[in-house]
């Protein structure tokens, strides 16, 4: 069965494609170099700016480079005839990996890493390479991943100073760790197998600590580090047992499923063997590596580290915390679909989990008023909708939300920051409004981002938006309008934001002495981030002639869901009818910023919804006592439980070590008369014992 | 072949064994254990010439290589200390450093 | 022959009892006539255990250079005379593994041990120095003890040499030995495959010894006469 | 001096002619006798045993005799150094000076004073001579030879007298007993000044072994065997002398072999200024001449295994290479190695006339702060080479050794502290006079 167009392989040399991590690493040991040499701080930037930008040339040129399927269409007829879940994972392998017929997933294997199994029988040789996997979801990942991070590693040049222009303690400090972060997100994303999936997963989250916790004297900067750490570890902890279990499951036994030679974690491996593995299997297996998810993504139970690392410099919320970090947890569903979409369990759990995250937070954000906690929360719970979407089975559609939403909330990230950097870093809406002149590139950046981020038709967030909530209906009404409803919140939170921020009259904060717009070095990459927010979506639509969709020539599901169907995503194509739902979202879009206009317009200085909703709005201000419920649950028990134990060590233990060392002691005093001090005496006294010993053996016999 | 060596290699431990135990000045005792090297150096690579059973090993030469390095360290280590002490009570009588005696 | 020997290694002990530092000068010249003639008793009976003509008498002067030199170290009243005798047991126990076909090893005993650490003995010898022999010098301890025990020892270890060596293996022929015996590449494969870890542990140890020789070397030590003056 | 016959006598050795005639009468009349003596040497050329220990003989007599030749261009090369003369009376141009000096050494009275160790005295310099001479048993002369009468097929004869497996391990083992010789003879001459000096030797020579050592260790990696005539072999058929791959590691190999034979600027030992005489203050006659001798066959052993190790032995580019074993071609490779070795020879003289001499403390931290250090790095960067494959090409090697170079002088640059600096932990010395 020829599924697919022939293979062909990229222009370029595949280990050219395979440097594209090292550059930002090599840019971040060098700026750690200079600062051994002593050069002077200002110019230290300069090593992270090129390796990531190098990185970002070299995404863009691999996302034009990559082979591409002709069609697929082979196998979506062979699918809508019904076949089981298993089945599909099984024969989506063979796709991807191509059989005969094609190769779109290349692979390009630098060293084997670690051995496993039994090396010196030669039946049962596998390997732990290091090696990248290079198809559609890597390249679009890698696409948003390496160029947003080049303009916000940019953007840095100007937000990293003080007022006089001077770079601030630890400059070089945070252009080494956002080259390092680069290279562990671009490690993550290219990586081959789950263990190299796994070492770059956890030095993302280690770069997270590093730069949540870049003011680290300011205790609460700290206290987030540690926070976003441990609750990372929590779903790492879920994670890691799911890459084990998978493991046991594809090589225990007799007769394992993994045969010689094959390295057992390669993705390649797993999702050929996936598809044998019982129903039961799978569902662990995609129920623990959710949990990893859960953890990265900031999902439901675990999304309370995503606020509190606000602490760090804004350019590392942009980053970490919008763009890209957050979206391994969506890369690595998406990239194992084979087992998650095996699982109707799994997939269920992440879509109600998905939903509540999307609401919860979705009413959190509406009542906060530091900009950047909104932002935080609007992040959460638009990495709910990429959730609710791989819950549906469309992870294409997941990641294009993935896509766009990178380009818009950085870019409502760094004008945050520019606000902040304007007004001496004071962020609480309710200290100032009536920014729109005093910043007026900001204003206009921002209200882009804005109207991206709310949905506004034709803007990039409108179009990835719409093909969730389109998914979420198509799965269950209920789930559809949940969705809608949330993204008619985020429209008007969104807005109230905005409206707070720049509408009214001007008030300023009375720490900031001279409120101004930012240096360019900063407008231009918030610029090019707004060129992003605007087209980013047109991406993934199909411009086609018929008066079947919106504004007659647009239709979902364009270029970048054919180019991920390359990938192991490869879903089955979902119908685009109920272009109804394109009205609808955008009215609900409008209707959203409507009423954010009439509550908020004038920048009041009450916030009306508290009197208005009362209770419900202190609840949503308050979290829903989040934290406060984990450490009435979690924390404070487990800090007992360690009083226990360590109470236990102290006495019982160390008692029974008392005693046991006491024998000996008491033995010493009857023998210590024997203890001359003579070094030669002791030697002879080892003499004649040989001798006896020897003796008493010539004696007894052989 | 093998028995002559064994003997001599005996001897030579034996012999400083008990220069280590008559002997009272620091160095040669510390001289005396490196003869004691020397007889199991001699053994060892004996063994490993004409082993009991099967064609000769290196395995022996390498102990003995071991052993040098062993004795090395322990050359530099306890010259030191011998050189402490002298400096500390101006002697090298072994008799006169019994100080770890439990009093 | 057990009875034999053991007449020889008594003779020896005595000899070495006589010999060692502390009775009168001719006492001592007695003792290394006993010595010399339990020597010749245990030459002669070593040869006839070795089989072959060539090497026997190569082996017969090296080891008797070794005894000698061996007796002199623990007997020589002078340390430094000690310790020249013991590179002269050096070069005997060098000439014997070369007979082992063992060059490299040798050629490393003669680097390491003459060329480096009796050299430090000999320094710290003469540093320590005094204008006339050490009284600790002049007089053994316990020699009656000490040779006792030792030769008992001795005459222990011979006779389980004998039993651990069955008659049929007691002189097992010499097996050919490959090409390239005892040359660096013989035992550098061996070293850096088979006991990698020991040779990284030996690594360890020769770091903590050079640590620990450098901590110690630069304490000043404070003289006890004086502490013991200040209190 | 009035006497006739003597001036007619002085006057005669004076000219070149008589000279130069009576050497090449002498050579004549002993190639004449070999000549009329050859059938019988025949079967013993033939054989390696027999022909080693020839070479050991010759090479032994003309290294004894050179280093007589040595004494007079050492004075001659003083001499030019500090714009004189230097030796030019006895015979033409100073050249029967060795012959004088011998005489004066042998006829001097042999003192032993009362309060030496008598044998370790006695010893001392049999030691010191012994230890250098032994070395010249593994220097491969001048390659390989087949006589024509030997049968085509039979495999050539090596000059040299014994083809150790374990090569130049032997080499650094019988330097390493120098030394004894000449602690011992501080030790002996239970003289203050004389155990200084022994003991500075001691402690120099332990320490100028490490870098020579590790110098050693390159070319064994590059050259992947220890034996001498193997690593001139290789040298001879590829045309690369050693010095090319590393000239850090030749460097390092001649600091320590001028170190090794108390070489200026290394003469701390007997530095006449601070210690009299070092630790040959007790010698006289004939036992300080074979320290003296000693020390200048310690050099041409040095000489020897360097230009063996790094200067390609034998082999000069156009001369007979290594497939030509003929007779003569042995003659053009001894005379090649020859030469090489004198100007090596030259190079420690005149070094020894040209640079002043080292502190103590300088001393031991050149050796254990700069050329243990490099010799360290040089060894990973040429195992990492080898590691790679890359151990026999010209511009890896040199590069590495460049940038090693480069590191460093950056590093010594930077450190700001000047070489002659006075070691911190060095007890301050009291000035005042003494009331």
């Amino acid at each position: 069965m020829t599924l697919l167009a022939d293979a062909t392989t990229t222009i370029l040399p595949l280990r050219l494609y395979a440097t594209l991590p090292l550059w930002p690493l090599l840019g971040a040991l060098l700026v750690g170099l200079l600062v051994v040499l002593r050069r002077k701080a200002s110019a230290t930037h300069w090593p992270v700016v090129l390796g990531v930008a190098a990185s970002a040339t070299l995404a863009i040129v691999l996302f034009l480079d990559l082979p591409k399927s002709t069609t697929n269409a082979a196998l979506q007829e062979h699918w809508k005839s019904g076949v089981s879940a298993s089945q599909r994972a099984g024969e989506l392998y063979a796709v991807f990996t191509g059989g005969a017929s094609r190769a779109p997933a290349l692979t390009y294997t630098l060293y084997n890493w670690i051995s496993l199994g039994d090396q010196s029988s030669l039946c049962n040789q596998h390997w732990l390479a290091v090696n990248f996997y290079f198809d559609g979801l890597t390249a679009v990942m890698l696409l948003f991943v390496t160029v947003v991070s080049t303009i916000i590693v940019v953007y840095s040049i100007g937000y990293m100073r003080d007022h006089h222009g001077q770079p601030e303690r630890g400059y070089e400090r945070f252009f080494a760790f956002l080259g390092l972060f680069v290279f562990s997100m671009a490690t993550l994303v290219l990586s081959g197998n789950f263990i190299l999936l796994y070492l770059g997963w956890e030095l993302v989250g280690l770069c997270s600590y590093l730069l949540i916790g870049f003011y680290y004297p300011r205790p609460a900067a700290a206290a987030a580090a540690k926070k976003a750490f441990i609750v990372n570890r929590i779903g790492d902890f879920g994670f890691a047992l799911g890459i084990f279990t998978l493991y046991w499951f594809l090589t225990a036994g007799a007769d394992p499923l993994v045969q010689h030679g094959e390295n057992p974690l390669d993705y390649a491996t797993v999702f050929k063997y996936v598809g044998a593995l019982e129903p039961w299997q799978i569902t662990t297996v995609a129920l623990l590596l959710m949990c990893g998810a859960l953890g990265k993504s900031a999902q439901f139970p675990l999304h309370v580290w995503l606020p509190d690392a606000m602490e760090g410099p804004t350019p590392v919320s942009a980053l970490i915390h919008a763009a890209t970090m957050v979206t391994a947890g969506i890369y690595m569903i998406a990239r194992c679909t084979p087992i998650f979409g095996a699982s109707p369990l799994a997939l269920n759990v992440i879509l109600v989990l998905g939903l509540l995250g999307a609401v919860l937070t979705a009413t959190m954000a509406a009542a906060q008023y530091d900009m950047k906690r909104i932002l935080a929360y609007s992040t959460i719970s638009q990495l709910a909708f990429m959730f609710v979407g791989l819950g549906c089975r469309v992870p294409d559609s997941a990641v294009f939300h993935v896509f766009t939403h990178a380009w818009f909330k950085a870019l409502l990230f760094l004008g945050a920051g520019s606000v902040m950097h304007a007004l001496s870093g004071v962020i609480d809406l309710r200290r100032f409004s009536g920014l729109r002149d005093v910043l007026p590139q900001t204003c206009r950046t921002m209200l882009i981002g804005c109207l991206a981020l709310a949905g506004f038709p034709l803007l990039s967030g409108f179009w990835s938006k719409d093909e969730l909530v389109h998914a979420a209906f198509e799965r269950h009404p209920v789930a559809g309008l949940i969705l809608l409803a949330t993204a008619g919140l985020t429209a008007y939170y969104t807005f109230r934001m905005f409206f707070l921020c720049f509408h009214g009259e001007l008030r300023l904060p009375d720490d900031a002495a001279q409120p101004h717009e930012a240096p360019l070095v900063m407008i231009v990459p918030l610029w090019l981030l707004t060129l992003g927010a605007i087209f980013a979506g047109y991406l993934g639509v199909t411009f086609a002639a018929g008066g079947e969709s919106f504004l007659g020539f647009i239709r979902p599901h364009g270029l970048l869901h054919d180019y991920l169907h390359d990938s192991t995503i490869g879903t089955p194509e979902h119908g685009h009818g109920g272009l109804w739902l394109m009205y609808v979202s955008a009215l609900v879009a409008l209707g959203g910023i409507g009423l954010a206009w009439a509550r908020f317009g004038q920048a009041p200085e009450t916030d009306p919804d508290a009197r208005a909703l009362g209770g419900l709005w202190r609840l949503w201000h308050a979290k829903y006592y989040f934290d406060e419920i984990y450490d009435y649950a979690f924390v404070r028990p487990l800090r007992n439980l360690g009083r226990v134990f360590s109470a236990t060590d102290d006495y019982g233990l160390d008692g029974v070590i008392w005693l046991v060392a006491a024998v000996p002691r008491s033995l010493s005093f009857l023998l210590h008369f024997l203890q001359r001090g003579a070094l030669q005496g002791y030697a002879l006294g080892m003499v004649v014992g040989v001798a006896v010993l020897l003796l008493l053996w010539n004696l007894i016999g052989v | 072949m093998l028995l002559p060596y064994l003997l001599l290699g005996a001897i030579l431990f034996v012999l400083g064994l008990i220069g280590f135990v008559t002997r009272r000045n620091l160095i040669i005792m510390f001289l005396c254990t490196e003869m004691m090297f020397q007889g199991i150096i001699l053994n060892l690579v004996a063994f490993g010439r004409y082993p009991l059973k099967g064609a000769p090993t290196f395995d022996g030469q390498v102990f003995a290589l071991f052993l040098i390095a062993v004795a090395a360290a322990e050359a530099a280590l306890a010259l030191a200390l011998v050189v402490l002490l002298y400096r500390y009570q101006g002697t090298l009588d072994a008799n006169a450093y019994r100080m770890l005696k439990d009093e | 022959m057990p009875t034999l020997l053991i007449a020889i290694l008594t003779l020896g002990a005595v000899g070495l009892f006589l010999a060692l530092p502390g009775g009168r000068a001719d006492t001592r010249r007695v003792g290394w006539v006993v010595l010399a003639a339990a020597g010749a008793v245990l030459l002669a009976l070593l040869l006839q255990l070795v089989p072959g003509a060539d090497p026997r008498g190569l082996f017969a002067g090296f080891a008797l250079v070794a005894v000698f030199a061996a007796l002199r170290v623990i007997t020589h009243r002078k340390p430094v005379y000690s310790a020249l005798y013991f590179i002269l047991l050096i070069f005997a126990v060098t000439g014997l593994l070369v007979l082992l076909e063992a060059t490299f090893l040798s050629m490393a005993l003669v680097i390491i041990y003459a060329g480096a650490i009796l050299v430090t003995y000999v320094f710290v010898i003469m540093l320590a120095q005094q204008s006339r022999p050490a009284p600790y010098d002049v007089k053994s301890r316990e020699p009656v003890w000490g040779c006792l025990a030792g030769f008992l020892l001795l005459i222990l270890l011979a006779r389980q040499i004998e039993l651990f060596l069955v008659p049929a293996q007691r002189t097992p022929l010499p097996a050919p030995v490959a090409e390239a015996a005892g040359t660096i590449e013989a035992v550098g494969v061996p070293l850096l495959t088979e006991y990698v870890v020991a040779i990284q542990i030996i690594g360890l140890l020769l770091l903590a010894a050079l640590v620990g020789a450098i901590a110690i070397a630069r304490r000043r030590a404070t003289p006890r006469v004086e502490s013991e003056g200040d209190e | 001096m009035t006497d006739p016959t003597i001036k007619r006598i002085e006057t005669l050795l004076r000219k070149p002619g008589v000279i130069f005639g009576a050497g090449a009468a002498i050579l004549l009349l002993v190639t004449a006798l070999l000549a009329l003596a050859f059938p019988l040497y025949k079967p013993l050329l033939s054989a390696q045993f027999p022909f080693s220990m020839i070479v050991l003989a010759v090479m032994l007599a003309l290294i004894l005799s050179a280093t007589a030749v040595c004494i007079l261009a050492e004075r001659k090369i003083a001499g030019f150094t500090q714009d004189r003369y230097g030796p030019n009376r006895v015979g033409f141009w100073g050249l029967l000076q060795p012959l004088a000096d011998g005489l004066k050494f042998l006829l001097k009275e042999d003192i032993i004073p009362r309060h030496v160790d008598k044998p370790l005295f006695l010893l001392a310099p049999a030691l010191a001579l012994a230890a250098s001479l032994l070395g010249f048993a593994i220097i491969p002369w001048a390659g390989q030879v087949r006589w024509p009468w030997m049968p085509p097929d039979a495999p050539p004869l090596s000059t040299q007298v014994a083809n150790l497996n374990v090569g130049f391990l032997y080499l650094l083992a019988v330097g390493s007993l120098s030394v004894y010789g000449v602690v011992l003879a501080g030790y002996a001459s239970n003289n203050k000044y004389a155990f200084y000096g022994g003991m500075r030797a001691a402690a120099q020579i332990i320490s100028y072994e490490l870098p020579l050592g590790l110098g050693l260790l390159v070319v064994l990696l590059v050259s992947g065997t220890l034996q001498l005539d193997q690593i001139v072999q290789q040298q001879a058929a590829t045309g690369v002398w050693n010095i090319f791959l590393h000239p850090v590691a030749f460097f390092l190999v001649l600091v320590s072999a001028l170190a090794e034979a108390n070489r200026a600027p290394f003469d701390l030992p007997e530095a006449e200024q601070e210690l009299v005489g070092g630790y040959h203050t007790e010698y006289s006659a004939m036992k300080f001449a074979m320290f003296f001798l000693g020390e200048y066959v310690h050099m041409i052993t040095s000489s020897a295994l360097m230009v063996a190790l790094f200067f390609g032995g034998w082999h000069v580019w156009g001369l007979p290479g290594l497939e030509n074993v003929t007779w003569w071609a042995m003659l053009v490779k001894l005379v090649a190695y020859l030469t090489k070795v004198a100007l090596f020879i030259a190079l420690f003289m005149l070094v020894r006339w040209t640079l002043p001499r080292f502190r103590f403390d300088q001393l031991m931290r050149v050796a254990w702060q700069s050329l243990v250090p490099i010799g360290v790095a040089l060894l990973a960067a040429t195992a990492v080479l080898t590691y790679l494959g890359w151990q026999h090409n010209v511009w890896a090697s040199l590069a590495a050794n460049l940038l090693l170079l480069v590191v460093l002088l950056r590093s010594a640059a930077r450190s700001k502290r000047p070489v002659t600096a006075r070691q911190d932990d060095l007890p301050e010395v009291d000035v005042r006079p003494t009331a």
